[in-house]
């Protein structure tokens, strides 16, 4: 349909949409995410969703917590070595489409904590992120930014042809291995097809 | 004189310093019941909606009744001794923030009385003053929030917690106002404290010292003559004087079982010995009392709240010996601890005369409370654990460290 | 009564619900995006390097590294510019802040002995690139000291009356190292 | 409260075969402690909570120490053969001084509201005799902190009842809390390395953090 039959037929009181701009927007405005805390960020998370933040005037009120009935993942505090299995087992259980945000500096790098030796350094070693946010912890306006960037990333997806999202591709997995913990370290320490840091140059 | 080094004499009762075993519900089976088939093993956490965090138990359960407890912890622990040991004395600072993070500014004084210990720095009056002010509001929205989430925890969905939520706002604005952050205020320095005062700060405290009892007020309305709460919390999860001693049991859990220990009078670290408050004991030691014993302590925050607002006089916010870079305590070792909000909070620090910490320990009082979950758990029902587990008040950023 | 407590719960959340919509003290929900919430000028973000005047020139920082060694996560990389013969000058030429890591502890403005590192009110920073959006260089985090004005008004007078102070102290110290050489030159000039 | 002196002396007569010793406090107005061997341990720590004078019931914290082996070096004067006489000479002695764990405990008392009191016991040395006596019979307190020193530092609690790591999974080899634990190597990417830091991550990428 061309630009002027749309308008035209909006001017007649008839909406017309089309199928990938109604399954977005579907998607985009229904964002249930995981009622998963695991430090300090989980309060902010809490507090986004309270009465002064008011998380649900985006849709995304709903934490359930059961990974079986959510679509995003906020990875909310640090994610130790000890529980980066189960991290990783959440994220295997929820259904496609899911998305996952990395919420504060201990989430995205270990942050403060990466020194430590029983802190993973960014959960990324392990699961594919979609929106980071810096900040420890973040304000839960930061968290409603990030939404609201996981928001626009979705609204923006093409659901054919190569550049479409995640989980209409058949090459994607939808479950990533679960590390185990060994004597020393996670066994494997990093998901190899999924982290690949940046090679770091600076000019000499 | 009884050799306590023998296992024999271990846990018997009636013998003097043996642990009182009388809590521990021993459970009765038939001989068919103690067939492993008929006992249910649960494994609550780490990802539980009820568990305030990343925390396990391992629960063995007969029908519904707890039968086995154990907890497992671990999944938070953020090397945060370890890190401190490896960095300076300021740097630990914004780190213990992260401790117990609804009470920043507890956990920084803690800390900070340890250095000042160690290194024997005087704190001016009017940083004592700050230090009592921000120590309260922390405590005030930290039982605020406890009340709320116990709530959640009885499935009293959103609304007591959103109350809460809307009230800690209000602190936490003055705690931005202060500090530059909501939650990690990293606001205390040895010897003192950061910044002084923004002007208004004040005033807008004592409005919200004003106010605030009219929140206490609806909260008490909503919650305490309720029937289900009564139902839920009365009788559930008892703690004997004795064991809670025994079991290092400290702050609000101490005394609703009726132990007279608030370490805000005992040491009367800081200008506490100018203030008049009561320290509410309980009767019962059930989870009622545990609930009943936050809301009253509130009452008494404000009581100090009051008289510090006004009496706090102008001068210096720091010790003028104070150092920011290149601190350096003398070799030794200091023990410094306060009543935060969860309980009894130490730093133990070890000097050997270099600019890091040579040994940093926290002694967390939400690890130490959670010795007797087990024993207030067994024979209580499953849904019991959650709110067991709630009065407790445990924050996983200070039990795993 | 049994149910008379849950009633007068009850009764409490009717008053709350009906007073969200005309008592003011409890309209509290901030309409984010389009309304924002004013910051006190305490509040902080992230670090960020004031400069005066030119972006690059008019740096403060002199790379004396001490943010770099106090910072408790390790989050800032500085490398100073050197000249042709390898001396290093007083000048950052990397001023990396990986704010992924940043905990925002405000511990590299408080040691910072040239006021040339201060604390941003930017949250707004969330995005995808992991990589690319999240290690601040040196044109990234140079601000202009208007901006600090602007930010944070109060702490920025100070900080400018102390640096002013400090200049007009060195200039005295430097008229006063010179001031005798151009009178022992008078004093030469009468001699002949 | 009784002096630690005036402690030490009553201890002395109540348990005559134990080893105790005062341990000075370096930092002025901070209470020193005292030093009890491992095999009283348990006796001494019995006496303190009993003793009508002590009544040191609430055993608030219990901390894990990790000295590492010391080399010390003494000057000795000792006699050698030289050129057929025998000279004295100085001589430089390298001795290796063993290290040992040390856990110390703070003692508080709820009625009488006086402490701390700080006790410390020691292991023999770090490696295979770590073995100390548990409190837990005693101070349901010390469970959860003896776990925790078993599992950071390696100290084997005789008596605990469930000695097990905390924090921690099962497993774990190291006692990562000990001052020669070598952590895991996970280095790749450290955009803003720098002191200890750069030399780990170093071995990453050589050639971009050479020059830093």
């Amino acid at each position: 349909m061309d630009q002027a039959l749309i308008s035209e037929l909006k001017r007649q009181g008839v909406i017309t949409i089309g199928l990938e701009t109604l399954y977005n927007w579907g998607r985009s405005n229904s964002i249930w995410p995981l009622g998963f805390g695991l430090a300090c960020c989980a309060i902010e998370m809490i507090a986004a969703s309270m009465a002064r933040f008011d998380l649900a005037r985006f849709g995304a009120e709903v934490f359930r917590p059961s990974p079986r009935q959510a679509d995003l993942m906020i990875v909310a505090g640090t994610v130790t070595k000890k529980m980066a299995p189960q991290v990783v087992r959440l994220y295997n259980q929820m259904p496609e489409p899911k998305y996952v945000i990395a919420m504060g500096a201990c989430a995205i790098s270990g942050g403060p904590f990466k020194q430590g030796y029983n802190v993973l350094k960014g959960v990324d070693r392990f699961l594919p992120v979609d929106v980071h946010i810096p900040g420890c912890p973040p304000r839960p306006e930061a968290l409603i930014h990030a939404l609201m960037t996981l928001q626009r990333i979705i609204s923006g997806q093409k659901l054919t042809g190569p550049d479409r999202p995640r989980h209409l591709r058949t090459d994607a997995p939808a479950e990533y291995p679960v590390p185990t913990h060994g004597a020393h370290d996670l066994e494997p320490a990093r998901n190899s097809s999924l982290w690949r840091p940046l090679k770091i140059t600076r000019e000499a | 004189m009884v050799d306590f080094a023998q296992p024999e004499n271990a846990f018997k009762p009636g013998l003097p310093g043996a642990a009182e075993p009388a809590c521990r519900v021993v459970p009765k089976y038939s001989d068919q019941g103690e067939r492993e088939g008929d006992w249910l093993e649960i494994s609550m956490g780490p990802q539980h909606p009820s568990t305030h965090g990343v925390f396990r138990m391992d629960l063995v359960l007969e029908g519904e009744t707890v039968i086995r407890l154990k907890p497992v912890f671990g999944y938070l622990h953020r090397n945060h001794e370890k890190i401190a040991e490896q960095t300076t004395y300021l740097s630990s600072m914004p780190y213990t923030d992260r401790l117990d993070y609804f009470c920043s500014m507890t956990n920084n004084w803690a800390y900070a009385l340890a250095v000042e210990k160690l290194a024997g720095l005087q704190v001016p009056e009017r940083a004592e003053y700050i230090r009592i002010i921000t120590a309260e509001l922390t405590r005030l929205q930290n039982h605020a929030c406890l009340m709320g989430f116990l709530m959640q925890d009885l499935g009293a969905m959103g609304t007591p917690l959103m109350y809460a939520f809307r009230e800690r706002e209000k602190i936490l604005d003055l705690f931005e106002a202060l500090s530059g952050a909501r939650m990690m205020c990293n606001y205390m320095r040895f010897g003192g404290c950061r910044i002084d005062l923004p002007p208004g700060w004040l005033e807008q405290t004592r409005r919200l010292v004003a106010d605030f009892p009219r929140f206490l007020d609806e909260f008490e309305a909503l919650l305490t003559g309720n029937e289900i709460v009564m139902a839920r919390l009365q009788g559930v999860g008892a703690l004997s004087r004795e064991l809670a001693i025994n079991a290092g049991i400290s702050g609000p859990m101490l005394r609703a079982s009726g132990v007279n220990y608030d370490i805000r009078k005992v040491d009367q670290y800081g200008i506490y010995n100018r203030f008049e408050f009561r320290v509410p004991l309980g009767a019962h030691g059930d989870c009622y009392d545990r609930f009943m014993l936050r809301l009253l302590e509130m009452r008494e925050s404000l009581r100090i709240l009051e008289p510090a607002l006004k009496d706090i006089p102008s001068g210096p916010i720091i010790d003028a010996r104070a150092k920011l870079r290149n601190f350096k305590p003398r070799p030794g070792e200091a023990y410094g601890r306060i009543e935060a909000p969860k309980g009894e909070l130490g730093f133990y620090l070890v000097s050997d005369g270099s600019a890091n910490p040579y040994r940093y320990r926290v002694r967390p009082p939400s690890l130490i409370n959670l010795t007797i979950l087990e024993d207030l758990c067994l024979g209580q029902k499953v849904a019991d654990v959650v709110i067991i587990l709630g009065s407790v008040d445990i924050v996983l950023g200070e039990v795993d460290r | 009564m049994p149910g008379f407590g849950i009633i007068k719960g009850l009764k409490e959340t009717a008053r709350n619900f009906f007073g969200s919509y005309h008592d003011p003290g409890r309209f509290v929900t901030i309409q984010y995006p389009e309304e924002k919430r004013e910051h006190h000028e305490n509040y902080r973000s992230f670090p960020f390097l004031v400069y005066d005047g030119d972006p690059v020139k008019g740096l403060r920082c002199v790379s004396c590294k001490i943010c770099e060694k106090e910072c408790p996560p390790q989050c800032i990389y500085i490398v100073p510019e050197q000249d042709g013969s390898g001396k290093l000058l007083k000048f950052p030429r990397i001023f990396d802040i990986d704010v992924s890591v940043c905990m925002g502890c405000q511990i590299c403005v408080e040691v910072c002995p040239f006021d040339s590192i201060k604390m941003d009110q930017e949250f707004e920073v969330s995005t995808a690139d992991r990589f690319g959006g999240l290690i601040l260089n040196r044109s990234k985090l140079a601000k202009s000291n208007e901006y600090y004005h602007q930010i944070r008004p109060a702490e920025a007078t100070a900080v400018d009356a102390q640096l002013a102070a400090e200049r007009e102290r060195q200039q005295a110290k430097a008229a006063a190292a010179k001031s005798p050489a151009p009178a022992a030159a008078a004093t030469r000039e009468k001699k002949p | 409260m009784e002096t630690l002196p005036q402690l030490k002396t009553r201890l002395a007569a109540a348990f005559p075969k134990a080893r105790l010793e005062i341990v000075p406090n370096g930092s002025p107005g901070n209470p020193d402690s005292l030093w009890v061997d491992a095999a009283s341990g348990l006796k001494v720590a019995g006496f303190l909570k009993n003793d009508a004078a002590l009544q040191l019931d609430f055993l608030s914290n219990v901390t894990g120490l990790d000295w590492l082996d010391k080399t010390v070096t003494e000057k000795v004067r000792v006699k050698r053969e030289f050129k057929g006489q025998e000279i004295e000479v100085d001589e430089i002695l390298e001795k290796i001084v063993p290290g040992y764990l040390e856990v110390v405990y703070h003692f508080y008392s709820t009625p009488l509201r006086h402490g701390p009191l700080v006790l410390r016991m020691r292991t023999e040395n770090r490696t295979d005799r770590t073995h100390l006596p548990s409190l837990v019979p005693l101070y349901r307190s010390a469970e959860f902190q003896e776990r925790e020193i078993y599992d950071l530092y390696g100290v084997i609690f005789d008596g605990h009842p469930d000695l097990r790591r905390l924090l921690m999974w099962e497993g774990f080899a190291d006692h990562p809390m000990r001052k020669d634990y070598c952590e895991p190597d996970d280095y790749e990417y450290e955009p803003t390395p720098h002191g200890a830091l750069l030399e780990k991550a170093r071995r990453h990428y050589p050639r971009e953090a050479a020059h830093g």
